[in-house]
């Protein structure tokens, strides 16, 4: 596709994602218009009218962003560095309108000051859109709708072989036969590659990317601020977890560094918050292998000498982060296959593994992969 | 046509080609009496409740069996074997006897071949059922997966799974193609719309066109020719879940040739069980005469001898051997807390069928009957013996224990009998339950019309 | 299962998130919580989530493409330095439960204790372990474990409670009223400080100990004897020959663990050594130490003591001393006292007995014999045990009385196990102000007003002397899981001290050990290392005056002449193996232990010799009435003395957890007076059925060569004596042998060594988290046990010859299993390994059946919960509810239903080991790696190792002539092998 | 413009006997149908042998080796698993499995080609002559010239042996 080409789609596509907020908001403003008395309002409550206010519905100056373009309420597959409805929600479940205005007014950091500047809410206004955060924080935000696309096509492919049987033998409408019978494969076909790639996408995780409860970025700290994986992740070297860094870890440098220059100081402050409430970061876990399987960062990533992108994928180019691989037990035994064993430098092997080691030293094997010392074996990884 | 002089008539009281068609197709046409649906009321009981104990076996674990550390199979191999046994008749009498030439098995191959699928059905569940983890059956498929595995091809039970199913599929395509001009038949004499419309799509357009027919008597040969092994590998495979693993009882090479006759042992008598109701029932006394039931009788003397010595062999090499274990295997079959199941189990098999020499014995049809049922018990119990009574006592006496069965186990044996006898009364209401194609072929070389088409 | 992220601050808040745990929920609840938002992981996972996708596989992958349920990963706040997520941490401590001791390590996951292995450093265990002690980091997860004081059962603050005790003990001393303070034997030095403080404080309290299996002769003879009370140090290391008048010196008498290492030692027959020990035993019930007796002469118990004092005659006798001629000695008598004789100053005789009389003629015998000094010493005398049995009598008529106005007991349960329980549950009553010290309600604490619970002794501070200058220290794996606080915190703070015991401890110790060395600088770098070994084994200071000065023999021989001989049947009570005095009834896995003689769990029993079971026309499994006082089933026991029955206490106990409760009968109250055995007792057969749990129902070898034994004699002319078989069948198989390279992992158990006590069973089952199948399913033969201890009877069926053999999965390099499973579930290692798995297994039970040593275990029920199909839960001991699974090993698959599983040769060590050797860069040394059944066993029995590493221990001893593999002739070619049996059954008087 | 001529036999002999005696004449015989086999039939119309058996042993022989050369791939290459101790080409191992797989192409092959060349199948619409030619009449139906010079001489063999309803039809091209 051609640049030009791109950007128009691009910016039909924008322009068709607005319109429903568009018309809802002119219908809004002339509601309120003609009916200027505070009839319709009495029958809204106070979460409803929190809602309008929060997504910009009521009288608002044009000047003003509503919060809901920074906040976003809903799932959003793109990062924003902005704290969502539901983290602000969070945090100010129980601090008192004060507090909510001195922060809301009086902006801390640069980003925020540049957005929120001219705001001003009454306390009444701002109780309502209080309520209506509460309101999403008790609500679970971000629901997943079930995915019915494919559902929806499985059906249709059955229904599609259903007619093609039909007519194979008993209607006998279309002429040649091959059509039925194209169709009932084509189709048949594609149904059994549904369920075994559902089937095969049973328990794993690829390409999973949750919001985690801190826009943590790996971007932002590996290669813009170039923290080697191992100041975090400590145990990678001797245990089998590589471990998630302790919340006191991030005071190291957060202890300073107080406000970011995408988030502000907002998800900075979570850590804080952390250690001073005594909580935790509850981070949703996205390597996950299955109970019966047994993995060793010590072993791959310090006898191994891996590197962590091999298995996790250029994390370091990562906002958001993302399963690279499907961790299926093919693709462990298709990297045992193919990785080389450090003969030459670990002692163990060439101590331990003799004959092998002659071999290789007398040139009649020019490497010995992880498959020829037991790399494929049940209970390297099952016990 | 030759037609020897001293053989008696396969087909009896002057039939024609009609009175044959007419005899035979009557069951389907008709309404079923009052005792097909008290049997099929009682057998669908039964099946209900095998499925009942199948799902609370499912459910709750192999626990509820009343098999122990020592003792993994019980009652549900020992069925298994069983079954697949008694599917081994119809097979046989199509294949091997169409080889042979032999016309008496024309009247008596489609019934036969019905109940070996049946029973095939009977004992394919087993295996399934009898795992820890049934809903993970597939894996015994070698199927593409990314985990990068293949099963175990060197394990007697995967080969199983492949003898069995082949078996299964090929004896259904063997029956069915026999069963096409049948069909036929039925298509065009059926008076009801919708029944003729289903029998005509079942039928295959059958036409009866002379080409068709060479082609279907060629096929059916050669079939039968890849059948024929097919029956004898069956039960040989079957045989080496046993012969090739390390127990004493069951680490044995005569096993294959063994299981294979008393398979054929097992599977005659439980046609002659069926068949001696059936034609009393459905009136085919013309086609499945006395002469039908010798010569079948025949063969369980000649497999029941040879199951007898092949018993006998079994405790003499096991004397013979020198091999203490073996000799304790077979010391303790005959002699030990089981003892019983192996006299039941000589008794049937041995000594039973040996009373057939009598010519009086072997043409008495209630003589017969009797013996059939004794020798459905005593196969059954021979595999009791050789998978029981050589597991509870092994190599090490610390782990020896003992085994009885529990209602689920019993239960689902009972919901296999009813699903085999659930599907033969529905085989005998659906198709012919005489070939009746090949009857009209033999008629006129083996039917007691002979004299006069002769004359003719 | 691996919870990697348990945070600390859960392990903090436990006090609160423990007590309101939720009970084990129904099915439907089970499923709805699996869509719930998933919070830790705990009450279900992703793994459940999946099983629900299994039944309705094709369509719910199609719907959501089958949308995972999210994982949370908690880290750490604030790391603790120590702990590295994924790695075991160990913490030396101690096992203390009354008289039983153990010197151990805790091993840590993140924070929870989930294994015990034996402390090296110790010269009083060596590293050693007993099932009790395997088993007891299970305790620390009971559910009927004490959570709050109580007082009346209701819930109250410790301030409440230490204001209230405060004020009661202030009142009853100035009122000058007697309080009681009851303890089990306290043999820790802070311990008794702080008792002594507490005494101190209130001048009112008398102190009095009470063990429920008392030793009070042996402590009351010794005093008699040489003026020092206690028990000596006995040295079976040092003795040649062994005279056992019922002592169960490997089973339950005094320090097993400790006895076992030195029995074994000293038969340890490597190729070099040819001489070890000869035991004789004479008892009426076969016991463990009986079962391993070169010779054993079943005896009633009423002529022990007449025995023992013709053995002395004889004795002094061959000593040329004045004999006592009234007696009329047996041939065995002459016998003994002559190889006794021969063996002077290397001989021991002990006995069981708790008469004072016996005891002191035993220490008469040893004094002739010279063994004091060598075999019997004092300088580090025995300390578990310092109960005096007068003092509860006293104590009991006390309290009838109603001097007692208050009573403090700890880590005692006399109304269960006193003989007069119930006298004293009444006067119990009568008591104003009673309260529990202890960590578990029992039929005791039940009756006591107040309850000021004791930590579990995980996750207490303590510090012990279990022999005389040999200390160990008890430290902490885990903060306190309940509301509770440990018995000294709760004494120092009701005498207004600071509460914190460990500051004490270090005081104390400061104060009286830290001067008794000079390699530490400081106190702290010498506390800090003590407390890193768990040990302080200062030099000892030797004891030279061991004259015997008790002039009253002749009057006990002469007495016991005058005794007429007993014709009834005589009942004996004994401590099982397992169960012990039933204070660990509430651990189904030692419930779940066998014994190791009668192989029967999950009960307690009537012993009956075959010949009585003949004459009064009993077999096993009949129910009698003894003494019309209860009723228990008979179990026929080869070897029994003719006219005598034993039974088991412990079991019966009422006030339990789910576990023991209602499990098996007690005994206690067929004492009538604390001596040895009862006489004349009544049997009445009541022609009830009662199935007993038995894993061994077929007690001979049936003529088969399994465990191969050989006599001394013939051993020293030809070592491979009974194993003449060996390698016949070097090359039997039309393949090739299978070669391995690089490892070759086996393992090795000495027959001779092994004592079958058991202590390896349990260690695999913590160690593997092996379920416990429950009563029900051990008599259907389901148990899951990947080691079991086969034992044979053999001879005479009246006293029969005993042999013991662990049975594991033999890891077959022809291994019958493999060939046949259809989906290759288990499958062999490059390094010999037979591996399993579990997740591949259909469970055909093929390999099962193929098994020639029939070590495979199936799941026959869900009995870990990790099955994919609700509501089928079968689970007996409460093990699959959260606190409970706390135990778990998160290093193996919990293993779901309806898959086999087996012994691992603990892979995940093996992997472990390996793992450490790489990032080392360096081989695996010998040792480095051990099983668990290895590192339980106190005989040291089991050697694991590399068969390919010539220098290692394990292919020394299998390079013995007395090394065979189980079954050799199927060519199966095990890595397990076994080392021959032998026995020293040659008397040299004959 | 075809035309036919279809007549019935109600025994075998006089079928065989008529048969024989057109194909002498030279008469086409487009069909014959009867309820069973009759032996000698297809010789006097001049069949050649099925060929059947060779799409069997084709097919058979497919099974066969990709049985075994699947088996000797998945234990030597793919994924090779020590089990028991043999050695990863097991050839005896792998022969239940080969044999069965052989039976079961050759069984579907041949039965797959019967099927197609008959055109026999489920639905498959071939007209019935008679209803009877499944019970017990065995249906000739021949082929007439255009000219019509056949008829006669047709007609009276068919009528000599006894034939019925002799018919004569014709059909549109």
């Amino acid at each position: 596709m051609s640049k030009p080409y791109r950007l128009t789609c691009a910016l039909f596509i924008f322009i068709l994602q607005l319109a429903p907020f568009q018309i809802l908001a002119s219908e809004a403003d002339s509601t309120i218009k003609d009916d200027h008395s505070s009839h319709f309002d009495y029958f809204l409550n106070s979460e409803k009218r929190g809602e309008r206010l929060f997504k910009g519905l009521t009288r608002t100056p044009v000047e003003w962003q509503s919060c809901v373009s920074c906040h976003n309420i809903n799932y959003i597959d793109t990062l924003n560095w902005n704290p969502s409805a539901k983290d602000i929600a969070g945090t100010f479940a129980n601090k008192s309108i004060d507090e909510f205005r001195s922060v809301l007014m009086s902006p801390l950091g640069k980003k925020m000051e540049k957005s929120h500047k001219d705001y001003s809410f009454s306390d009444e206004e701002l109780g309502y859109i209080k309520s209506y955060l509460q309101k999403l924080n008790n609500s679970v935000l971000y629901e997943t709708k079930p995915k019915v696309n494919n559902l929806i096509l499985f059906f249709f492919l059955g229904a599609l072989i259903t007619l093609a049987l039909v007519d194979l033998f008993f209607t006998k409408k279309i002429k040649y036969k091959i059509i039925p019978v194209l169709i009932f494969i084509f189709a048949f076909g594609y149904q059994i590659q549904m369920l075994a790639e559902g089937a095969m996408a049973l328990g794993r995780k690829q390409n999973y990317a949750p919001i985690q409860p801190i826009k943590f970025s790996h971007k932002i700290h590996a290669t813009d601020n170039k923290i080697d994986c191992r100041y975090c992740h400590t145990t990678v070297d001797e245990s089998k977890s590589a471990g998630i860094p302790h919340v006191n870890l991030c005071l190291n440098c957060h202890l300073i560094v107080r406000e970011g220059t995408n988030s502000g100081k907002f998800e900075i402050n979570k850590i804080h918050a952390a250690i001073e409430n005594n909580t935790s970061v509850e981070w949703i876990r996205i390597h996950q292998l299955p109970d019966h399987v047994f993995f060793s960062h010590a072993q791959h990533a310090n006898v191994g000498k891996r590197d962590c992108q091999e298995c996790h994928g250029v994390v370091e180019e990562m906002h958001v982060l993302k399963q690279v691989e499907d961790l299926s037990m093919g693709w462990c035994l298709d990297c045992h296959d193919k990785t080389a064993v450090d003969f030459r430098e670990n002692g163990y092997y060439s101590e331990s593994f003799k004959e092998l080691h002659e071999q290789l030293t007398s040139g009649a094997i020019d490497s010995v992969r992880v498959t020829d010392i037991g790399g494929r074996e049940c209970a390297r990884c099952h016990y | 046509m030759y037609v020897s002089p001293i053989r008696e008539p396969l087909v009896t009281g002057n039939k024609t080609y009609k009175k044959i068609t007419d005899e035979i197709s009557a069951p389907i046409e008709g309404k079923p009496g009052k005792a097909w649906y008290a049997g099929i009321t009682l057998t669908v009981s039964a099946l209900l409740f095998g499925l009942a104990m199948m799902g609370y076996t499912i459910w709750n674990g192999i626990g509820t069996w009343g098999l122990n550390k020592t003792i993994g199979w019980g009652w549900g191999i020992t069925n298994f074997v069983w079954w697949v046994g008694i599917g081994h008749a119809g097979t046989f009498i199509s294949a091997i006897l169409l080889l042979f030439r032999q016309k008496w098995r024309t009247s008596i191959n489609r019934s036969a071949e019905a109940m070996t699928l049946f029973a095939v059905m009977c004992a394919g569940l087993f295996p399934l059922i009898h795992m820890g983890r049934p809903l993970l059956g597939f894996f015994v498929f070698p199927y593409p997966n990314t985990r990068g595995l293949w099963v175990n091809f060197n394990s007697p039970l995967l080969w199983d799974v492949f003898a069995i199913s082949t078996y299964f599929t090929v004896s259904l395509l063997f029956w069915y193609v026999g069963l096409i001009p049948d069909i036929g038949t039925i298509r065009d004499r059926i008076k009801s719309k919708f029944k003729k419309w289903i029998y005509g799509l079942l039928s295959f357009g059958w036409t009866g066109s002379a080409k068709h027919w060479q082609r279907h008597e060629s096929i059916s040969l050669i079939l039968a020719g890849l059948a024929a092994p097919l029956v004898l590998s069956v039960h040989s495979i079957v045989s080496t879940d046993f012969a090739t693993s390390v127990i004493p009882g069951w680490h044995t090479t005569i096993f294959p040739p063994y299981f294979v006759a008393g398979a054929i042992f097992s599977g005659f008598a439980m046609v002659l069980t069926l068949l001696i109701i059936t034609r009393k029932v459905l009136n085919l006394e013309n086609y499945i005469t006395v002469g039908h039931i010798e010569s079948m009788n025949k063969i369980i003397i000649a497999t029941g001898s040879i199951v007898g010595i092949a018993y006998i062999t079994e405790l003499f090499i096991a004397w013979y051997s020198g091999v203490e274990y073996e000799q304790y295997a077979f010391l303790n079959r005959a002699t030990g807390p089981y003892w019983w199941a192996y006299w039941i189990m000589m008794t049937c098999n041995v000594i039973s069928p040996q009373l057939l020499w009598i010519k009086k014995l072997r043409r008495n049809l209630v003589f017969t009957f009797i013996l059939s049922i004794f020798i459905n018990i005593g196969m059954w119990f021979e595999r009791f013996v050789i998978i029981v009574t050589s597991l509870h006592r092994d190599y090490l006496p610390s782990s020896w224990s003992m085994y009885e069965p529990t209602i689920v186990e019993v239960g689902i044996f009972i919901g296999t009998l009813g699903l085999f006898f659930t599907c033969f009364l529905l085989f005998i209401r659906v198709f012919p339950v005489i070939a009746i194609a090949e009857v009209k072929s033999v008629l006129k070389s083996s039917g007691d019309k002979k004299d006069k088409s002769e004359k003719h | 299962m691996k919870k990697y992220w348990k945070s600390l601050t859960e392990l903090k808040n436990k006090e609160n998130s423990i007590s309101d745990q939720p009970m084990p929920k129904g099915n439907l609840e089970q499923i709805l919580d699996i869509f719930d938002k998933n919070e830790n992981g705990s009450k279900s996972n992703r793994r459940d989530f999946l099983k629900l996708c299994g039944y309705s596989l094709a369509i719910s992958t199609v719907v959501a493409s089958c949308e995972n349920s999210v994982q949370k990963a908690i880290p750490y706040l604030i790391k603790p330095e120590e702990i590295t997520p994924g790695k075991a941490n160990y913490y030396a401590s101690s096992f203390a439960k009354g008289s039983d001791f153990c010197s151990i390590l805790i091993k840590t996951r993140v924070g929870r204790p989930i294994k015990i292995e034996g402390n090296d450093l110790s010269t009083v265990t060596n590293g050693g372990t007993s099932s009790r002690v395997q088993a007891s980091v299970l305790d620390l997860y009971d559910t009927s474990r004490y959570k709050n004081p109580l007082k009346e059962n209701e819930k109250l603050l410790w301030e409440e409670l230490d204001e209230f005790v405060r004020k009661e003990l202030n009142r009853l001393k100035n009122a000058n009223e007697e309080v009681v303070l009851l303890t089990s034997s306290v043999y820790s030095p802070s311990t008794i400080s702080v008792i002594q403080k507490f005494i101190a404080q209130y001048p009112n309290v008398k102190w009095v100990q009470y063990d429920s299996q008392s030793y009070s002769a042996l402590i009351q003879a010794s005093k008699m004897c040489f003026g020092k009370a206690g028990i000596a140090d006995y040295r079976f290391d040092y003795a040649d020959i062994i005279v056992s008048f019922d002592a169960d010196f490997l089973g339950t008498w005094l320090m097993p663990v400790e006895y076992i290492r030195q029995y074994a030692k000293k038969r340890k027959l490597s190729d070099g050594n040819t001489s070890m020990s000869q035991h004789i035993q004479l008892e009426s019930r076969l016991s463990l130490t009986g079962s391993n007796a070169d010779k054993r002469i079943p005896v009633k118990p009423s002529e022990q003591r007449l025995l023992l004092a013709q053995l002395y005659n004889e004795i002094l006798k061959l000593a040329g001393k004045d004999t006592y001629t009234v007696l009329n000695t047996s041939g065995d008598m002459q016998g003994i006292a002559k190889d006794l004789w021969s063996h002077k100053g290397k001989s021991l005789v002990v006995s069981g007995s708790n008469d004072v009389n016996v005891q002191l003629i035993v220490n008469a015998i040893n004094y002739e014999l010279e063994n004091y000094g060598s075999t019997l010493r004092f300088e580090k005398q025995l300390q578990t045990s310092k109960a005096i049995e007068s003092d509860m009598k006293n104590l009991l008529e006390d309290m009838k009385a109603g001097k007692v106005k208050a009573l403090l007991a700890y880590g005692v349960n006399p109304v269960f196990d006193y003989y007069k329980g119930d006298e004293f549950a009444l006067a119990l009553k009568k008591i104003g102000f009673t309260i529990a010290l202890d960590e578990v309600p029992n039929e005791t604490t039940s009756l006591m007003k107040f309850v000021a619970p004791d930590n579990h002794y995980l996750e207490s501070w303590n510090d012990f002397e279990p022999k005389a200058n040999r200390y160990s220290l008890m430290q902490p794996g885990i903060r306190p899981l309940f509301n509770t606080r440990q018995f000294q915190s709760s004494l120092l703070s009701w005498i207004g001290e600071d509460p914190d015991y460990l500051k004490f401890i270090k005081a104390y110790w400061e104060k009286n050990f830290y001067p008794m060395q000079n390699t530490y600088p400081n106190f702290v770098t010498y506390w800090n290392n003590t407390l890193q070994q768990g040990v302080f084994e200062p030099n000892l200071k030797s004891v030279s005056d061991t004259k015997f000065n008790y002039g009253g023999i002749n009057n006990i021989l002469d007495e016991l002449a005058k005794q007429p001989k007993s014709k009834g049947i005589e009942l004996q009570v004994y401590e099982s193996i397992a169960i012990g005095d039933g204070k660990m009834a509430n651990n189904p896995w030692l419930q779940e232990m066998p014994d190791p003689i009668s192989k029967i769990c999950w009960d307690n029993y009537l012993c009956i010799s075959p010949k009585l079971a003949s004459e009064l026309m009993m077999e096993t499994g009949d129910v009698v009435e003894v003494n019309s006082k209860v009723k228990l089933p008979v179990y026929v026991l080869p070897g029994q003395a003719y006219n005598t029955v034993a039974v088991a206490k412990g079991y019966g106990r009422q006030v339990c957890g789910i576990v023991g409760k209602n499990v098996g009968v007690n005994v206690n109250s067929l004492h009538n007076s604390s001596v040895d055995f009862i006489d004349n007792v009544n049997l009445i057969k009541t022609g009830e059925k009662y199935d007993l749990a038995m894993t061994q129902t077929h007690h001979s070898m049936e003529g088969r060569a399994i465990v191969r034994e050989a006599d001394l004699e013939e051993y020293k002319k030809n070592p491979a004596a009974g194993n003449e078989s060996h390698h016949a069948y070097e090359n039997a198989s039309i393949y090739e042998k299978p070669k391995f390279p690089n490892h070759h992992w086996g393992l090795v158990v000495d027959l001779n060594s092994c004592v079958g006590c058991g202590a390896c069973s349990i260690a695999c089952q913590a160690e593997n988290n092996v379920p416990v199948v429950g009563k029900k399913e051990v008599i259907r033969a389901h148990e899951m046990s990947w080691i079991r201890i086969d034992r044979y009877f053999s001879g005479d069926e009246f006293n029969p010859d005993v042999s013991f053999q662990p049975v594991m999965c033999q890891h077959c390099d022809n291994a019958p299993c493999e060939n046949v499973c259809p989906v290759a579930a288990t499958s062999h290692s490059s390094e010999g390994l037979n591996q399993m798995a579990y997740n591949r297994c259909i469970g055909t039970r093929y390999c099962g059946n193929n098994c020639p040593y029939k070590v495979r275990r199936f799941n026959w029920f869900d009995f870990t919960k990790a099955d994919s199909i609700p509501n089928n839960l079968h689970d007996v001991a409460e093990m699959t509810i959260d606190l409970k699974r706390m135990v778990l090993n998160p290093d193996v698959t919990v293993r779901a239903k309806g898959v086999i599983e087996k012994c691992s040769l603990c892979v995940q060590r093996i992997q472990e080991g390996k793992l450490n050797a790489k990032i080392k860069g360096r081989k695996v040394k010998d040792g480095e790696i051990k099983t668990a059944c290895e590192q339980a066993c106190p005989s040291g029995a089991i050697i694991f190792g590399d068969l390919n590493d010539k220098e290692s221990k394990l292919v020394k001893e299998t390079s013995s002539k007395r090394n065979y593999h189980l079954l050799e002739e199927i060519h199966t070619l095990p890595s397990v092998s076994y080392l021959t049996k032998i026995r020293n059954k040659k008397m040299n008087h004959s | 413009m075809r035309r036919y001529i279809s007549a019935y036999f109600e025994n075998e002999e006089n079928l065989l006997r008529a048969a024989k005696d057109l194909k002498e004449k030279q008469v086409s015989i487009q069909d014959v149908l009867t309820p069973f086999p009759i032996h000698g039939l297809d010789s006097i119309l001049g069949f050649k042998r099925s060929n059947i058996p060779t799409v069997g042993f084709i097919s058979g022989a497919i099974g066969c080796i990709l049985a075994f050369g699947f088996q000797a791939w998945a234990f030597i290459v793919d994924y090779p698993l020590f089990i028991g101790g043999k050695p990863h080409f097991a050839i005896p191992s792998f022969i239940p499995i080969t044999f069965e797989l052989t039976v079961l192409f050759a069984s579907f092959g041949m039965v797959f080609a019967f099927l197609i060349r008959s055109k026999l199948g489920p639905g498959a619409n071939n007209p019935i002559h008679d209803e009877r030619i499944t019970d017990d009449r065995f249906m000739i139906i021949i082929d007439l010239d255009e000219g019509g010079n056949q008829d006669e001489m047709v007609k009276e063999i068919l009528a000599k042996e006894e034939a019925q309803e002799i018919k004569v039809k014709e059909i549109e091209k």
